[in-house]
């Protein structure tokens, strides 16, 4: 035996695991922002699950109630002009929402990530061609672009992603470029390297994870952002074809009966679009700790 | 604004001064309207509900201080007026009329189409006998020809003035009339920012009509709908053109607004099967579907109960009138029944589309009908399609299985309105029906007199095939509405549901 | 108290705690510390890594954290309380009365700002200039640190200048009130061994040019015992002994003195004798120096250009190096820094392509494999490397086991996955790595602890050549003893030859048979070890040894040879 | 020596510009081409029949394949020839002529406005972070970019026009009572102003201030959470804790040190806030009938208008490269280290 450093060690099985799940408790209770935060995706996640089962009304049926009904006991958050039941509306658009935003930053994030992975790991040419591509998208004004990528190829679910998914991309290349580039030459990649980790390795095994800390909080803008979008891509007329409940649509057609006084028409919308998009906001920094290891004790 | 000034806002914009040249929107005919003179105009009349509105029947003086038409109805001699001057001070002239006149049948595009209308094709036909006569001759008498002379296309342009700014390349002063009107009407153009206004002054010397009630009328564009309520019930302007339903009927109720609401002669508002697509090629498939609308919703939903309703007359044709309601009614027996006796007893699929630009009427009417034909097993799927799109693929291309349209004629004849929409190839006729009995109705009638003895009969039957074959299901027949601040009379319903500024006045 | 005696003191410490507000609750950082200081005075602190030296010291210019703050005790410097003093009142102090030195002197210099102006502002602050005349006195201060040229340096920016030179800029701007009191926090670590000397020297001469008091901060107990008059050693937060530098040196009285006193590597130490009593009791007795063998590494012309080849850019950093390694030696590479020693273990290592020259390992030449491809060569399991900072090192993602197993998965091949676990296991236990720390991230584990997980994972193939690139700079005294101890083990054990690379002759001359001294890319001298330190052929060479601090000797001083 | 390297980086810059332009012209033309509508067919007019639009279609050259349409595209463009638009019947070099001062006014006024605001709330934050001030600049930032932006703007409106009367009608840029300034910048405030013209300042400040601030409200939290970030770092920076020992005032030490150093990723934001509020401007320009650039793009795309699509692109383009430069240029001058790496 080695004797200069000999400590008693307990046996290797009484290695604790430290569980993820006993993380996510730590991460959440660490911030009441972030507790509250994780608290309210999971309330969304869990509408965009059961909420259709669950609302008292058929969503997309016309004339549930009489049209244009304050909000009351029957219909919590009154009826529209085609007297569906907004409250059914608005927690049956969860999914679609949840999936519009959920789908498009996915997209983005692993496109985009492997392209500024790349750029920013081997350099050079692929770094160049790369950087010119993400510049490209990056001079459109992106709702632009993403308008005309709706209008172009239609204005159904999928486009909407892919031009959301498209219009995101730059972010995550230019993001995960500077990261990765800042450590493709570290001591722990170094190491990785005399281990006879291949460079595609080297770089996805090691270098790539350490960059996820300021993606999650990347994610979590752009998942907002994505719902805003396609809000917006409903306001110009190009968003998901009725009478799909999407709240983008609603506060859209109910913007046009502020004026007239049925508030509720877009308010409630309003209030559960706002509420995910913060939602999503506030979430960045607990997913970001999350998934650092460092925060982990 | 003061008493001299009138503000208008619209959500259109204005895109040309020139109604001829090609790419000139709907929204710009007001333009040709209120700055250029034609020869005739229609009369006015009041309404049922005390609202002004132009009359068809009876064309009036306007440029022309008289006219002759032939014997065999074939020749029309017009004396221009004494003392009718362009903006410049020149008088107008026959020649004037005659380049005008040349330049709308030769340009191509709308105008030409329109005055085809009128059976004006080709240069020869027109005629400038001196400064003071004009002729047009005619290949065969039509009852359309004068009429459409009263349309907003055979405006009289200063013709000197556009000459001396004509080009090889633009005969006919194009680039220079799109942003220059040269008329003789009853108001200017101060000033136009695209996209933002229009100001027109009003011309001190006009001749042709009693002088307009505003000194100045500026046209404002305001995209948002919202935004141009707030306006017009905050008493910013003075009237709002072409208001949704839903304001029309909520602004009556208020103090401080006045709402005009004139049904659009000639229009309907329909639900089109398109024959192209298997299904509809049987034609109790089209019947069942126009018996599984719920009409009345849709028209109290979709048109907040503006409009005339389209439905449930009774099971004969015995009036010519048009539009006139069909005798279908939201009946699901029937129209299961119906459906029951063809290969599509268990229903189908099929895309149900709008445009985008219709979307304020069309989406709940869609979204109504799609639970109807629902209940029969008619399985459809919204498409909203944008602007430009629809034209191409609805109206011209005409793939659009099951979509809905709203045609109105300018020509207030049915004869007119059969022509466009159920005869095969026309524009408007986007669900590709065809029958050849139909085709010769049309064929004969279109320039037939009203007063010929087979001109009702004909009418009737053609009615009858409509209603029968039914590929155009009508759902209501819409109104034009105005909202104006009591400050402001005068406001007459026209065809072309341009806002005529001419006749109006401070209260 | 004799220390005291000599003059009413300048600074007063009295029983100071501090505590920090955390995640996990209130951390004592220093606990009941008390220290005098008398005007004049040279006043060294010295104690590893954690143990409260930069917060004692930042609690006496009260700039603290804002999750700090001083829970308990009294600090009087000239007769006022600092402690309570007000804000206001202590910004006038700092810069006038009381300066500090940091550590890593470029990062401590606004980057956007010239240097110049950044020595203007303090003058300025404290009425010591006008804005007409602050530039010109400016200049003097720069001169007055022996910047050259001072007036052209007025306007360079800190990413201009070397780092000795922005380490000037901070005494600069420290001594440029003419302060009483200067607290000076590792001034010179980061800096390599001749600039570390020059700073050091600037600093005692202006001190006692202005007659300043000054507080050293350092864990380098040589570099203490050489420039102060009378030390204070800390332990985890307390002051634990406090004596005239060469009464502790010759008459340490707490253990824990004596131990880091033993750790620091002497002219005349061996590897063992920086152990403490109770380790250097278990350790196995070391066989004589075994035997040379075979040429296992033989590098020839070896040459490295940066930048395009022949543009004028382009920098060779090295030049033309050749030498041969045989089995079983160790030998050292020694040189100030940036003079090419990590390009050449780079190239060496197949991280990084040569411009020219052939390296041949076991027979076969590598060089011409690209770094890109040698992931795959057969001989990459045979050529490992620890790294010169453990920390940056380690993927923070994974844990020590992870890293330890990541050759074992990438280059055995055959092993399973429950072989695995037994062999990095049988590693850990290796080097010393307690097992159940295995599963912890690197940024749960002390420094010695990560040094360990880089060895283990270096040896875990077994390789023939193992480069060690200043495995030890980063590590306290007492760690590097071990880590030094361990691969001197190791060596043994597993018949492995060593390239060491580092710039302290001390440390190398504990490990190495063979030294090669570099400069600016080129071998000036080369021999046996002892030969060569002790009587050295080139002034490079000499400069090298002569910017050794020279503590006084201990109590349990080496007979001289 | 120094100031050829900074020279020489913007020259490379622009150079690296134009792959870029030519990229977005390829996109452009490619996105334009795929717009399902027949501009031929659109061009053509109402009841055009399918002749006279085969004849417009050749006429505006869209019967020859792709390749030459583009090769003519760049052709035209070298001589600086935009084309028509089709929708609003002007050449596109003149509607951008005119309305890009009507969005540029707007957008560089909110981001002038955003910056104002949001960098001392950042800075603030940042001081004291973890407080309830930083909390409740982080929640207000926030729940400004929450919301869908036309719904901010018509909020508002609706309270600050409809319901209180406070704000002027949102009829674009100048209330119909006024005549615009003589157009020297095209910014109607600042014509005003140079013209003297106090009365018509108010007015135009008035149109603006409802548009503006919508458009800031959106723009907010990006800035503020860079300048947090970047002041925190910079605050807990070594150079900073120097300075602070050195004794410098409380001021210098925020101002010359921290922030000076925090400005710099903050300000590479800003290129990144731009092409939001390029974006954000279609939806506010529409709800408050602003003749800008945005919704002339809007309905340039319903309707299938090639020439005023690509043209808008274009001037999008040239627009960011050159902000781009601009930033470019301020970091260099901010940044002394700028052009020495590499
Ligand atoms: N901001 C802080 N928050 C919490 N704990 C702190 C903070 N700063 C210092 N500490 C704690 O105070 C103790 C003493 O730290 P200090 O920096 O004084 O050590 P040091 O002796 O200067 O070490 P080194 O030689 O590494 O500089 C450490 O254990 C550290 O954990
Ligand atoms: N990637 C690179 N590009 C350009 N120059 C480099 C690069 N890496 C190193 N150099 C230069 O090569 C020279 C030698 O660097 P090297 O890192 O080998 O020095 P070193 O002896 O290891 O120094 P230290 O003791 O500081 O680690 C230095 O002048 C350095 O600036
Ligand atoms: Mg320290
Ligand atoms: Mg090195």
């Amino acid at each position: 035996m080695t004797a200069i450093t000999s400590p008693k060690t307990p046996p290797a099985a009484a290695r604790p695991r430290s569980g993820y799940w006993q993380h996510l408790k730590h991460v959440m209770a660490d911030n009441p922002v972030t507790g509250l935060a994780f608290g309210l995706f999971a309330l969304f996640v869990l509408m965009s699950i059961l909420g259709p089962a669950l609302v008292p009304y058929d969503p997309i049926v016309t004339g549930v109630g009489p049209a244009l009904q304050p909000p009351s006991g029957t219909h919590w958050f009154g009826t529209d002009h085609l007297g569906r039941d907004v409250f059914s509306r608005v927690v049956a658009a969860t999914r679609l929402d949840l999936l519009i935003s959920v789908s498009a930053v996915a997209i983005s994030f692993v496109i985009g990530s492997v392209m500024g992975a790349f750029a920013g790991y081997f350099g050079g040419w692929t770094d160049r061609i790369t950087g010119r591509l993400v510049d490209t998208i990056m001079a459109f004004p992106l709702f632009v672009l993403a308008m005309g990528i709706v209008a172009a190829a239609g204005n159904t679910v999928e486009n909407i992603v892919y031009a959301t998914a498209i219009i995101n991309l730059p972010f995550y290349a230019r993001m995960a470029r500077a990261e990765v580039s800042i450590r493709r030459n570290v001591g722990f990649v170094q190491a990785a390297r005399l281990s006879g980790n291949s460079e595609l390795r080297v770089l996805f095994g090691h270098v790539f994870p350490n960059t996820l800390p300021p993606m999650m909080v990347q994610i979590s803008l752009n998942m907002g952002w994505a719902i805003l979008n396609a809000a917006g891509l409903s306001f110009i007329g190009l968003g998901v074809q009725p009478p799909t409940p999407e709240w983008g649509i609603m506060v859209a057609e109910g913007a046009n009966f502020i004026i007239s006084g049925e508030w509720w028409l877009a308010l409630f919308p309003g209030l559960a679009l706002m509420l995910a998009v913060f939602t999503f906001n506030l979430i960045g920094d607990g997913l970001r700790d999350l998934v650092d290891p460092q925060r982990r004790t | 604004a003061t008493s001299d000034t009138a503000v208008v806002v619209f959500g259109g914009t204005v895109n040309s001064l020139d109604i001829h040249r090609s790419g000139t929107n709907r929204d710009s005919y007001q333009v040709a309207i209120n700055c250029y003179d034609r020869l005739v105009t229609f009369g006015t009349k009041t309404l049922d509900d005390g609202s002004l509105s132009y009359d068809y029947d009876n064309v009036e003086p306007e440029l022309a201080e008289s006219w002759e038409i032939s014997e065999d109805g074939t020749v029309m001699t017009f004396t221009l007026r004494e003392g009718a001057t362009f903006w410049d001070g020149k008088p107008v002239t026959a020649h004037d009329v005659k380049w005008s006149f040349d330049r709308a049948v030769s340009l191509g595009g709308f105008p030409t189409v329109q005055m085809k209308a009128g059976r004006f094709t080709s240069p020869e036909q027109f005629e400038a006998v001196d400064d003071r006569t004009f002729r047009i001759t005619l290949p065969f008498p039509s009852k359309l020809s004068l009429p459409d002379l009263a349309t907003p296309i055979p405006i009289v342009i200063n013709a000197t003035v556009a000459k001396e700014e004509a080009t090889d390349d633009d005969p006919w002063a194009t680039d220079y009339l799109h942003r220059n009107p040269a008329g003789s009407g009853a108001f200017k153009v101060n000033r136009w920012d695209p996209g933002q206004q229009l100001v027109y002054e009003r011309n001190e010397d006009w001749a042709s009509g009693p002088k307009p009630g505003f000194q100045r009328v500026i046209v404002r564009e305001i995209p948002a709908q919202s935004t141009r309520r707030a306006l017009i019930e905050r008493g910013n302007v003075g009237i709002s053109q072409n208001i949704p339903n839903k304001d029309a009927k909520e602004l009556a109720e208020k103090s401080g607004v006045k709402v005009v609401s004139t049904p659009i002669e000639n229009c309907i508002y329909s639900l089109c099967t398109n024959l192209n697509f298997e299904p509809f090629q049987d034609k109790r498939v089209r019947q069942a579907v126009a018996w599984a609308i719920p009409y009345q919703a849709i028209f109290e939903q979709a048109a907040y109960s503006q409009g005339v309703p389209m439905w449930g007359g009774i099971a004969g044709v015995d009036s010519i009138a048009w539009p006139q309601p069909s005798p279908y009614d939201y009946n699901l027996e029937k129209a299961k029944e119906l459906l029951s006796q063809t290969d599509y007893k268990d229903g189908f699929d099929v895309p149900l589309s709008f445009s985008l630009s219709h979307a304020d009427w069309a989406e709940p009417a869609a979204l109504l009908i799609q639970q109807g034909l629902g209940k029969i097993g008619i399985r459809t799927t919204i498409e909203k399609i944008p602007g430009a799109n629809w034209r191409t693929i609805a109206l011209v291309e005409k793939k659009l299985p099951l979509h809905m349209e709203n045609f109105g004629g300018w020509l207030n004849t049915p004869d007119y309105y059969f022509f466009w929409a159920y005869i095969k190839g026309n524009l408007f006729n986007s669900y590709n029906y065809g029958d050849p009995e139909m085709a010769k109705l049309v064929d004969e009638t279109l320039d037939m007199p009203m007063d010929d003895p087979r001109y009702a009969p004909n009418v009737t039957r053609m009615i009858e095939m409509a209603f029968e074959d039914i590929p155009r299901i009508p759902l209501w027949q819409p109104t034009l509405n105005v909202a104006m601040s009591p400050d402001i009379q005068g406001y007459e319903y026209w065809f072309h549901r341009q806002m005529d500024v001419r006749p109006l006045k401070p209260a | 108290m004799n220390e005291i005696s000599k003059g009413i003191p300048l600074l007063d410490v009295q029983h100071l705690s501090v505590d920090f507000s955390t995640r996990n609750g209130i951390v004592r950082a220093i606990d009941d510390v008390s220290l005098q200081l008398a005007k004049g005075e040279t006043l060294g602190i010295v104690g590893e890594s954690g143990s409260g030296k930069s917060v004692t010291s930042y609690a006496v210019m009260r700039i603290l954290d804002r999750a700090g703050s001083i829970a308990n005790g009294r600090i009087v410097y000239g007769g006022m309380d600092i402690h309570k003093a007000r804000e206001k009142d202590m910004r006038d102090l700092r810069g006038r009365e009381i300066s500090m030195i940091f550590q890593n002197p470029r990062a401590a210099l606004n980057p956007i700002r010239k240097v110049g102006q950044q020595v203007a502002d303090v003058l300025i602050q404290h009425s010591q200039a006008t804005r007409s005349n602050a530039a010109k006195k400016a200049v003097d201060m720069l001169r007055a640190v022996k910047i050259r040229d001072p007036e052209k340096r007025f306007h360079a920016y800190p990413f201009e200048l070397s780092g000795g030179m922005c380490q000037r800029v901070v005494i600069a701007i420290a001594l440029a009130c003419r302060p009483r009191l200067l607290i000076a926090d590792e001034p010179t670590t980061g800096l390599d061994v001749t600039t570390q000397k020059a700073v050091m020297d600037l600093i005692v001469e202006l001190t006692h040019e202005y007659d300043m008091a000054t507080i050293l901060i350092t864990h380098d107990l040589g570099l203490a015992a050489a420039y102060c008059d009378r030390l204070v050693v800390m332990e985890k937060g307390q002051v634990i002994e406090t004596n005239d530098s060469s009464a502790l040196f010759h008459n340490p009285r707490q253990p824990y003195t004596r131990q880091l006193l033993k750790a620091t590597p002497h002219k005349d130490s061996a590897v063992r004798d920086l152990l403490s009593p109770e380790l250097q009791a278990k350790a196995m007795p070391l066989p004589e120096s075994g035997a040379i063998g075979e040429p296992l590494l033989v590098v020839r012309n070896l040459k490295k250009q940066f930048g395009k080849p022949g543009a004028e850019e382009g920098h060779l950093a090295v030049k033309g190096l050749s030498f041969t390694l045989h089995q079983g030696e160790s030998l050292g590479l020694v040189g100030e820094s940036g003079c090419g020693k990590s390009t050449t273990s780079a190239m060496i290592m197949r991280l990084l392509d040569t411009t020219a020259g052939s390296i041949e390992f076991l027979g076969e030449d590598i060089s011409t494999v690209s770094s890109a491809k040698f992931a795959a060569h057969p001989l990459r399991g045979k050529l490992q490397m620890v790294f010169q900072d453990p920390t940056d090192s380690l993927n923070p993602r994974w844990t020590a086991a992870q890293s330890i197993g990541d050759p074992l998965s990438r280059l055995a091949s055959g092993m399973k996955r429950a072989g695995r676990e037994t062999r990095i296991n049988e590693l850990a236990e290796l080097v010393g790595l307690p097992t159940h720390l295995l599963d912890r991230f690197p940024h749960q584990l002390s420094g010695g602890q990560k040094a360990r997980v880089g060895i283990a994972r270096a040896i875990a193939l077994e390789p023939r050549l193992l480069i060690l690139d200043e495995p030890t700079a980063a590590l306290d005294v007492s760690v590097q003893a071990v880590v030094l101890n361990l691969l001197e083990d190791l060596k043994h054990r597993l018949g492995m030859s060593y390239l060491f690379i580092s710039h302290d002759l001390n440390v190398v001359r504990l490990l190495c048979d063979r030294i090669m001294v570099m400069q600016n890319g080129e071998i000036v001298e080369e021999g046996a070890a002892r030969q060569l330190l002790d009587a050295p052929t080139t002034d490079y060479t000499r400069q090298l040894l002569a910017a050794i601090p020279h503590p006084p000797e201990t109590a349990e001083g080496h007979a001289r040879p | 020596m120094s100031l050829a390297i900074k020279s020489r980086r913007v020259g490379m810059r622009l150079l690296q510009a134009i792959p870029t332009i030519f990229g977005i012209l390829v996109v452009c033309f490619l996105l334009t081409r795929a717009l399902p509508g027949d501009p031929a067919a659109y061009f053509a007019g109402q009841m055009a029949d399918a002749e006279s639009i085969e004849a417009v279609r050749k006429n505006l050259g869209l019967d020859k394949p792709m390749p030459i349409q583009f090769v003519a595209y760049v052709g035209d463009l070298a001589q600086g020839e935009l084309g028509t638009a089709i929708s609003t019947g002007q050449s596109v070099t003149s509607e951008l002529a005119t309305r890009l001062p009507a969005s540029l006014e707007l957008t560089l006024g909110a981001l002038l406005l955003a910056f104002v605001i949001a960098v001392p709330l950042g800075v603030m934050a940042a001081t004291r972070p973890n407080s309830w001030i930083d909390h409740l600049c982080r929640f207000l930032v926030t729940a400004g970019v929450s919301l869908p932006i036309f719904f901010t703007g018509l909020a508002l409106m609706y309270v600050f026009y409809y319901l209180l009367g406070w704000a002027p009608a949102p009829m674009g840029r100048l209330d119909l009572l006024y005549l615009p300034p003589d157009p020297v910048t095209g910014f109607y405030t600042i014509d005003a102003l140079i013209a003297g013209d106090w009365e018509v300042f108010r007015a135009a400040l008035a149109q603006l201030a409802l548009p503006l601030i919508t458009l800031t409200l959106f723009v907010l939290a990006p800035i503020a959470r860079m300048t947090r970030a970047a002041m925190l770092q910079t605050l807990g920076s070594e150079f900073v804790r120097t300075a602070r020992a050195a004794g410098l005032s409380g001021h210098r030490v925020l101002i010359t040190y921290a922030f000076r150093n925090a400005l710099l990723p903050v300000v590479t934001t800003l290129g990144m806030v731009f092409s939001f509020l390029l974006g954000a401007n279609v939806l506010v320009e529409k709800v408050f009938a602003w003749p800008g650039i945005g919704s002339f793009a809007v309905e340039a795309l319903v309707v299938s208008d090639y020439a005023a699509v690509q043209g808008f692109v274009l001037c999008m383009a040239l627009l960011f490269v050159g902000l781009n430069l601009l930033i470019d240029v301020i970091y260099t001058l901010i940044d002394p280290r700028v052009g020495e790496e590499s």
